[in-house]
């Protein structure tokens, strides 16, 4: 029923061996217990990140993609929120197996996080300056000066204008571009391995989120940070991912190389996801005319305390017939490098052996 | 931010010509007056006396003219006589300030000693065993009278030591004093101090929900860290107010400690002058409290300016 | 600073002559010319005003029935101020407003009340916009309501009614704002905006708080609604793809002004104004495939407090000269009814 | 990784609740300082309504005979000093402070609401002329202002209740304007506005029923200060007098007199009063935490 | 160490004992300490009719001549020399003539001449330019033609007619000779005088301090070298801290019957007298007004009194049943037992009274089921309550339906001279156990304290009557006759009469306190402090 059970048969995908993964996650399920009930917000959720990789985690709303993100730091409220069961290793080292001091020297030095909101994300009485040192006088026991100087060279590194001036302000006194950009230079003040931006651009102006995303891509190459971008954003990913995992419902529904999930999107969501939104650059190629349907998914995204027993994409999916309403379908891999979660995308959209 | 702070002070004084309007009116509409008063230590109405009385205190000019008299004079420093002691009112009130204001001191250094600390453990323990308690304590602190409160304090002191701690001007040293100060000042600052330690867990409740304090775990700051220097910083804003609000509120509860304690300060001594029907003492009174109070909060005002840079740079 | 120039769209000449569809012989539900609001910043002492935000800053265009008319532009580029100028929840400082001919901008509030029913307006925050201690048919039946339309067992066959067109259930009706999705609060948010018949619906970015899945219904209603009433709308949006995809004519807005205006085609194939050239490429492409060169602007929007001389767009423009810091652009007609503010192009 | 109990957590996030009672005994389990609170404040709301039944003695009566007397089975909690039953007074004084707690909440509530809403909905002069009033108004500490009040108008029961109420007027006005402002703001005002709707239907239809929860919250909570400003005030022969049994009166007179004589002159009416304000101040804290939107989710 | 104890111990019994040789081993010095119930209005004794005022300051001023301070009772047997050496009277009984001690000189230093008595009792008249504010005993001196002096040694008070008693009037507290060159404004604040002790301090709210006059003009006193009077308002505090030790004596009767349980308790050792204090309950009677304007009214309201009541809730069982005059043992014109049972009201005999009295209701068309309803005023302070809230228990005995209207005490003489009230629950403290200081002061039509304004010729004769009576015995049966015409008339039946106590620690010595009046034996010459 579940996906691990479904997973057993199907090997780990040979391309890339075990060890060169930097971050793996297992089964991870992190679950929030309400009065409405339990709330699976991650149920079974496994990926893995390779050095200087870029993966994208997609869905909309309440599909459990920023809870998975704050569940890789350990972040999740508590309670109502608890993480039951998985593993999430970095480096070979399982992240909740560890004391909570052994995960704090992790969080900001190993992995570190941007927000969506710059700007009530950034401690308000406290000048940005002071916001990087602290990483640095934590985790790279820096002097207080050391620490205060690699500060404005960090400022400096994401681009923003006179650092040695902006060291001293206030994030209110920081345009919202500006934030992102010292949200930035928090997260990677220690060098991590893995960045973790949750929805990084969603509030910013589409200009501003322009020079952000620029901004990640290049400090990503320079430093040779692995990312893992959650997003709503189809555009956002495609333009700055090299992996993607969709994801619906709390579990992975697709995961694909950005080429590949885009060429070929193996789930009916996936699909109706791409479909359902208007496309500027189509405008620029072929002539478009007249008042032109998008194509919509039906219904409305499933509670998460109330669960389908089947697919729970089955009730607004065309194609569902009565095996996906009955049973969750097994995460298997369709094509090279592509999985998907569907019983029915092999005879519909061409797996494997199409 | 300059303008701001004249904007600010010329409001103060608008408040405070208002409170004086305020405070004159509604001594006249209390029924009876001073006259009445005096008579009555004598037994005796003599209408003849009474009226000759009435103008000798000036009491018999319209209520207009009486006010314009009053405020004029007090524009000049000139405060009146107290109708009791016949002694001008300054000369009455300026002794018994620095017992009232030695009192609030204590009171409000105990309050903020233990309110912000307890405050702070509560929020962060939110829902343990110990933030029931410390929230139980609080309460109780809001919601003891406090006159109740300092009378079993007294008969306890004189049950189990015989001795009475109440106040004497002539103490025996500075720790004496400051011990026999010290137990009224406890009997109320407990109420401030459950004042200060609500605020202080709910503010710091509400600063732990914030982002940044998200950001600042995902940074990998310790525990510590993040409660104390992330979330106290923030959390202290809104503390602040009001222990600069109860530093002048603290004059409410000080009026029955100073009863019960015997305490000669301006709190008891304005509870007597209102019962006089001192009109003089009253309005003078009332004016300093309300001068203190609305100045208070000025100076909050202003060291919120200061504490917080979200106000500092804006403008 | 602000010259006093139009910076606005003539309507109906240029309009009329660039394109002949027949929907252009109708009367314009909405005229706005030369719409100005600018919100007076007080300080001191005394509040002495020291300055004005140009939220709005000479705006012109037309809108006629059936056809709509998408506002793009960044935040605090003035666009929603427009759409609330034009229905008088803020008081416009000047300018002409008319529907369907007849100026409103003078009118007092009673004498406004018979226009209000010609045009409504859908907010963007589905969760703000509804009143979380009403029913939803009370909501629906609100406008009804106030205007006295029919007892109240006709209104509520009137909201039944408009329920069931948005795609709600009848037995909705007695549910609260809460106990809808997102996206059914906006379809509230539409038969409430749709039950007194208007002609005019402004939509202040009505799918932006929405999923994308979500987000794609909501449009096809609209659309489906447009053909049906033959409504005209101001389609509100800063986001580019939508707004594409909904209008038949898009003015792109920055610091108060228009900067260009065309009919969607012209503007995404062939925009003049280097501006709408930038925001055109910010936007991320769903498709990997495609490899393009982003023209990524530098810096931020300027306050709208203290815009910059000359052409607004001159701090971040890269085609930007010494004339432009000085001269303000007209909004010239280049031929196909496009209309841009720059002096280049 | 510990195991993890899925029916315990349920139970603690009270999911499957249904109904009234569900409902009330999972916010009880939830909030139990709340809950003691509500038991507290039924207790006395209860004693209050059937003080007659409580009791056998009438709370004036006076007997020379059991001047003093101690507790014993003829009276609970012993007896005054011109013999009244404690007990009685006690239980009919749970009357007076209901009265005045509640009488002068709402009172004060009443008129800082209307105050609030018109000066927050309505703005300009209106708004700037009460604002200097509220300042003026909370220019003094409660009880000075209420002591001032008390001693214009004269000691009687209504008196003290609108002494009392005096002093709320401002709390609650600052609160409802505040919110009136941010509401005024909100789309679904400019909704109504947009069809047309009149500004003070706006201001009665939309914005007062949402001023409601942050109105029950500091209600609340004025309630508990309001007993306690009347026990003050009566202490110090400003508030209720006699023949009305009032908590704070008991306790002056017999603080006065008695205390070492017949402490439980003195215990049992302290323990009236505070147990009162305890028990709403505890209501008080759970009702702000469940209506406080952030809680909710 | 011991033998000194042994003789204190010794003296005080000899104190206790009345002895008036107490001329030897007393110490001299140190600070005597009273606790003091609340803030006097001012320090002039001539202004006030309080003991709050009499206490504090009656040590400051001389009298002509005084209540002995050293015995227990005030009669005109007791009467002893103060500024005045000796008296005499003429022969038409009408001139009294004093003369005065040499050499005494005001506490600021001017000499005391009979000017200085002179000046004072025309401003009592109200024939000087130095004015009181207030005048409360002016009745007093009503038959008071003029004081003439000869030479600076002699003074002589000529009356209208021959009165036996008027120098009982000159030996109360309440009468001290007050400086001509000292404004009474400035006697009210900083009082001037002759007396063993100056005037030290007077902080409201707080305190009253009066230190050693050293040039006092009886040699060798006073012993002490100051009073510290504390202002403590309420009463369990400044009790309990009489039992910690804070204060060496509590003020003037402040210990009630029941708080005296207490106190014999907490503080065995401590000396406690118990007193009257010639304070007297008393209903003042609106007779303009309905319902009181009808006798029979006012005789049921009298049948429904059962003061023993009264005395035993309030002072268990301690108070006096008496009339106006202060009862038997120690009032000098009580009325024997006999000579009450006579009046309406005093018989034992409660259940008879009540059905009497009910019948006279019924018989003016009241019933159980449609009572009178009448409101009963009195003033917001405890002792004036507690007894209020009896009769009214009381009234309900007959018909009657009392609704207590609480008055507040600034509030209360202006309401009562205004006669807006029905009935009202009054006190009564007397200075001088004199018909002539207390039936004249309350009874009197053109009284300043006859606050129901009773004016009944006859009384009016009869109080003439006593005035010029020499012989006691004689006088004291007009006494009794006015009682009883005053009862009858219900002009302001007395309730009961209160006694209390006032406590000391044992170290205190040399006090005496009188027993028929609280109002003249604070002049704390003779009281030293053994320790």
């Amino acid at each position: 029923m579940t996906t691990t059970s479904a997973m057993t048969p199907q090997p780990v995908p040979p391309k890339v061996p075990a060890t060169e993964n930097l971050l793996e996650v297992t089964d991870l399920r992190t679950y929030f217990f309400t009065r409405q009930g339990v709330v699976k917000a991650v149920d079974g959720v496994d990926f893995a990140l390779k050095p200087k990789e870029t993966l994208a985690i997609v869905g909309e709303s309440g599909c459990g993609k920023s809870i998975t993100a704050l569940s890789l730091l350990r972040l999740i409220p508590v309670p109502p929120g608890r993480i039951i069961s998985g593993s999430i290793k970095l480096d070979g080292v399982d992240l909740l197996g560890l004391g909570e001091e052994e995960m704090r020297r992790i969080r900001g030095n190993d992995i570190s996080m941007i927000f969506q909101e710059p700007m009530t994300s950034l401690n308000p009485v406290m000048t940005i300056g002071r916001q990087i040192a602290e990483v640095l006088l934590l985790h790279q026991g820096m002097s207080t000066k050391e620490a205060y100087a690699r500060a404005v060279e960090m400022l400096r590194i994401v681009k923003i204008p006179e650092p040695e001036q902006r060291v001293k302000e206030y994030p209110h006194q920081l345009s919202g571009g500006m934030r992102q950009r010292a949200m930035i230079a928090i997260a990677l003040a220690c060098n991590p391995k893995v960045l973790i931006a949750d929805e990084p651009t969603t509030a910013l102006d589409v200009t501003i989120q322009a020079q952000i995303l620029n901004l990640i891509v290049e400090l990503q190459e320079r430093l040779g940070t692995a990312v893992v971008l959650i997003t709503h954003d189809l555009g956002v990913v495609a333009e700055t991912a090299q992996r993607v995992i969709v994801m619906y419902a709390g579990r992975k529904v697709e995961e694909a190389d950005v080429g590949e999930l885009f060429a070929r999107p193996m789930h009916p969501y996936t699909r109706g996801l791409m479909a359902s939104i208007p496309r500027l650059d189509l405008m620029r190629g072929e002539e478009k005319e007249g008042v032109e349907r998008l194509q919509e998914i039906p219904g409305i995204v499933p509670a998460l305390s109330a669960l389908p027993p089947g697919c729970a994409f089955a009730p607004r999916c065309p194609h569902a017939d009565d095996r996906c309403h009955a049973e969750y379908p097994p995460y298997e891999q369709k094509r090279s490098g592509h999985w998907a979660a569907c019983w029915r995308s092999d005879e519909l959209f061409g797996g494997v052996n199409a | 931010m300059g303008a701001y702070m004249i904007r600010r002070f010329l409001l103060m004084i608008l408040t405070l010509f208002g409170m004086s309007v305020l405070i004159f009116v509604m001594l006249r509409i209390v029924p009876g007056n001073i006259v009445d008063i005096l008579f009555d230590s004598a037994g005796m109405v003599n209408p003849d006396d009474k009226k000759r009385l009435e103008e000798e205190l000036g009491l018999d000019k319209p209520i207009v003219q009486q006010y314009v008299t009053w405020i004029t004079s007090m524009m000049k420093g000139d405060f009146g006589y107290s109708y009791v002691s016949e002694k001008p009112a300054l000369d009455e009130i300026l002794p018994r300030i620095p017992v009232t204001a030695k009192l609030a001191a204590l009171a409000l250094f105990f309050s903020v000693l233990f309110g912000v600390p307890l405050g702070v453990i509560s929020a962060v323990r939110q829902n343990t065993s110990l933030d029931y308690f410390l929230r139980v304590v609080s309460l109780s602190g809001l919601s003891l009278p406090s006159f109740w409160l300092g009378l079993l304090i007294l008969m306890a002191f004189v049950q189990y030591t015989g001795w009475i701690p109440i106040y004497s001007d002539q103490p025996r040293g500075f720790w004496h004093e400051l011990w026999l100060l010290s137990i009224p000042a406890a009997a109320v600052g407990f109420r401030a101090s459950a004042l200060i330690m609500r605020l202080t867990r709910s503010s710091m409740l509400e600063v732990l929900r914030q982002d940044y304090i998200r950001t600042a775990r995902a940074k990998g700051a310790t525990k510590q860290s993040v409660n104390y220097d992330h979330a106290l910083r923030n959390a202290v804003l809104p503390v602040v107010t009001i222990i600069g609000i109860e530093a002048a509120f603290l004059i409410g509860g000080l009026i029955v400690t100073e009863t019960v304690f015997n305490i000669p300060g301006v709190a008891r001594f304005l509870v007597e002058a209102i019962r006089w029907r001192d009109y003089p003492i009253v309005q003078s009174l009332v004016m300093l409290i309300a001068v203190v109070t609305v100045v208070v909060n000025f100076l909050v005002d202003m060291a919120y300016v200061v504490l917080d840079p979200r106000i500092k740079y804006e403008s | 600073m602000h010259d006093g120039a139009e910076s606005g769209v003539t309507p109906g000449t240029a309009n009329g002559a660039a394109d002949s569809s027949p929907r252009h012989n109708r009367a314009p539900a909405l005229e706005v010319r030369d719409l100005k609001k600018h919100f007076a910043v007080k300080k001191g002492l005394l509040q002495k005003t020291i300055g004005h935000v140009y939220a709005v800053d000479g705006v012109s265009f037309t809108i006629r029935e059936g056809e709509t008319l998408g506002l793009v532009g960044e935040s605090g580029c003035g666009k929603s101020t427009v759409g609330r100028a034009i229905l008088r929840l803020v008081e416009p400082t000047s300018g002409s407003i008319k529907i369907e001919g007849e100026e409103i901008t003078g009118l007092s509030k009673q004498e406004l009340r018979p226009y209000r029913r010609e045009m409504q307006i859908i907010f963007q925050d589905p969760f703000s916009s509804l009143d979380p201690r009403m029913s939803a048919g009370d909501i629906v039946g609100e406008p009804l309501k106030v205007h006295g339309i029919g007892n109240a067992a006709e209104r509520r066959e009137r909201v039944a009614e408009l329920f069931a067109r948005v795609g709600l259930r009848q037995a909705q009706m007695d549910s609260f704002p809460h106990q809808f999705s997102g996206g059914q609060r906006q379809r509230i948010g539409i038969a409430r905006a749709l039950a007194l018949n208007p002609k005019l619906i402004i939509g202040d970015e009505p799918v932006s708080a929405l999923d994308v899945s979500i987000q794609a219904q909501v449009i096809n209603l609209l659309m489906d609604l447009q053909q049906e009433r033959g409504l005209g709308y101001l389609f509100i949006s800063h986001n580019l793809a939508v707004v594409e995809h909904i209008s038949h004519y898009i003015a792109v807005m920055y610091l108060g002004r228009i900067v260009e205006y065309a009919d969607k085609r012209t503007l995404f194939t062939s925009p003049r104004h280097p501006y709408t050239e930038a925001l055109l490429s910010a936007v991320p492409v769903p498709d990997p495939s495609i490899k393009r060169n982003k023209i990524v602007l530098d810096g931020d929007v300027p306050s709208p407090m203290k815009p910059p001389s000359g052409c607004h767009f001159h701090t971040r423009c890269p085609i930007a000269q010494e004339r432009c810091k000085i001269e303000s652009p007209v909004l010239r007609d280049v031929g196909n009814g496009q209309k841009v503010s720059c002096h280049f192009r | 990784m510990a195991t993890i109990d899925h029916k315990a957590e349920l139970a603690r996030a009270g999911a499957g609740v249904s109904g009234f009672w569900g409902t009330a005994f999972h916010l009880a389990r939830r909030y139990p300082l709340g809950a003691a609170g509500a038991v507290i404040v039924l207790l006395f709301v209860l004693t209050a309504l059937f003080a007659g039944y409580l009791t056998t003695y009438d709370p004036t009566t006076t007997n020379a005979r059991s001047s003093l007397a101690k507790p014993g089975p003829d009276h609970l909690l012993g007896a005054d000093f011109m013999g009244r039953d404690m007990w009685s007074r006690i239980v009919y004084g749970a009357r007076i402070s209901l009265a005045v707690g509640i009488g002068s909440t709402v009172l004060g509530c009443f008129f800082g609401v209307i105050i609030g809403l018109m000066s927050g909905y309505y703005g300009g002069w209106l708004d700037l002329l009460t604002q200097r009033v509220m300042d003026i108004l909370q220019a003094l500490p409660l009880l000075v202002m209420a002591l001032l009040m008390a001693a214009s108008l004269g000691p009687s029961l209504t008196n003290t209740i609108v002494a009392i109420s005096i002093p709320i007027i401002p709390n609650v006005a600052r609160v409802i304007r505040s919110n009136t402002l941010a509401l005024r703001e909100m789309p679904y005002v400019e909704a109504a506005r947009a069809v047309g709707m009149s500004e003070w239907k706006i201001a009665f239809r939309h914005v007062l029923p949402n001023t409601m929860a942050p109105l029950i919250v500091l209600a609340t909570a004025q309630l508990g200060s309001a007993i306690l400003t009347e026990a003050s005030l009566s202490f110090l022969g400003l508030g209720i007098p006699e023949p009305h049994p009032s908590w704070g009166r008991m306790l002056s007179e017999s603080a006065a007199e008695y205390v070492r004589t017949a402490p439980w002159l003195v215990i049992f009416p302290g323990i009236a009063i505070s147990l009162a304000v305890f028990g709403t101040n505890l209501l008080g804290d759970a009702v702000r935490d469940i209506l406080d939107p952030r809680e909710r989710s | 160490m011991k033998a000194v104890w042994l003789t204190a111990a010794a003296l005080g019994l000899a104190v206790g004992m009345g002895d008036v040789a107490t001329a030897f081993a007393q110490k001299s010095g140190g600070t005597l300490r009273i606790y003091h119930r609340d803030t006097p209005a001012s320090a002039s004794l001539h202004e006030e009719a309080t003991v709050s005022t009499q206490l504090p300051f009656m040590a400051i001023y001389n009298n002509l001549v005084i209540y002995d301070q050293q015995k227990k009772t005030n009669s005109l047997e007791t009467i002893v020399p103060d500024l005045a050496s000796s008296w005499s009277l003429d022969d038409t009984k009408t001139k009294l003539t004093f003369k005065l001690v040499d050499g005494v000189k005001w506490h600021d230093g001017k000499p005391f001449t009979s000017e200085d008595v002179k000046c004072t009792f025309e401003m009592l008249q109200g024939k000087s330019k130095n004015r009181l504010r207030k005048n409360p005993r002016a009745i007093w001196f009503r038959n008071l033609k003029e004081v003439t002096t000869k030479g600076p040694l002699e003074v002589t008070f000529n009356l209208e007619k021959p009165q036996g008693a008027f120098i009982a009037l000159l030996a109360s507290g309440y009468t001290p000779i007050y400086p001509c060159h000292v404004s009474a404004a400035d006697m009210r604040t900083k009082p001037v005088g002759t007396g063993p002790f100056k005037f030290a301090e007077f902080r409201g709210n707080e305190v009253i301090r009066l230190t050693k006059n050293p040039d006092y003009f009886k040699k060798g006193l006073p012993h002490l070298d100051g009073i510290e009077m504390r202002i403590i308002d309420n009463r369990s505090t400044r009790i309990l801290a009489f039992q910690a030790g804070e204060f060496d004596m509590t003020f003037s009767q402040d210990i009630t019957i029941p708080l005296l349980k207490d106190m014999v308790k907490q503080a065995p050792k401590a000396i406690c007298e118990t007193k009257p204090q010639y304070v007297h309950r008393n209903l003042i009677v609106n007779r303009e007004a309905a319902p009181f304007d009808n006798p029979k009214v006012r005789t049921a309201m009298a049948l429904a009194i059962e003061r023993k009541a009264f005395v035993d809730i309030l002072t268990e069982g301690k108070g006096d049943i008496g009339g106006a005059m202060l009862p038997l043992p120690e009032g000098g014109w009580g009325m024997p037992p006999e000579e009450l049972a006579k009046m309406t009201g005093y018989t034992g005999d409660v259940a008879k009274n009540r059905a009497e009295g009910r019948k006279i209701m019924e018989g003016l068309g009241y019933s159980a089921s449609n009572p009178l309803k009448v409101k009963i005023a009195t003033r917001n302070i405890a002792i004036y309550r507690d007894p209020a809230v009896i009769l009214i228990d009381q009234l309900k005995q007959i018909h009657m339906e009392g609704e207590l209207e609480v008055v507040d005490t600034p509030l209360w003489h202006a309401k009562v001279a205004r006669k807006d009230y029905q009935v009202g629950m009054n006190l009564t403290g007397v200075a001088v156990d004199d018909p002539d200081a207390n039936l004249v002061e309350n009874y009197a039509c053109k009284s300043e304290r006859n606050y129901t304004n009773y004016c009944n010729p006859e009384v009016e004769k009869l109080i003439e009557q006593q005035s010029t009576i020499s012989d006691v015995n004689e006088r004291k049966k007009v006494v009794w006759k006015i009682e009883q015409v005053l009862n009858d008339d219900l002009a302001r039946p007395v309730i009961y009469h209160d006694r209390a106590a006032t406590c000391w620690w044992p170290h205190v010595k040399g006090f005496v306190g009188h027993e028929n009046s609280i109002y003249n034996n604070w002049r704390f010459e003779y009281v030293w402090l053994d320790k």
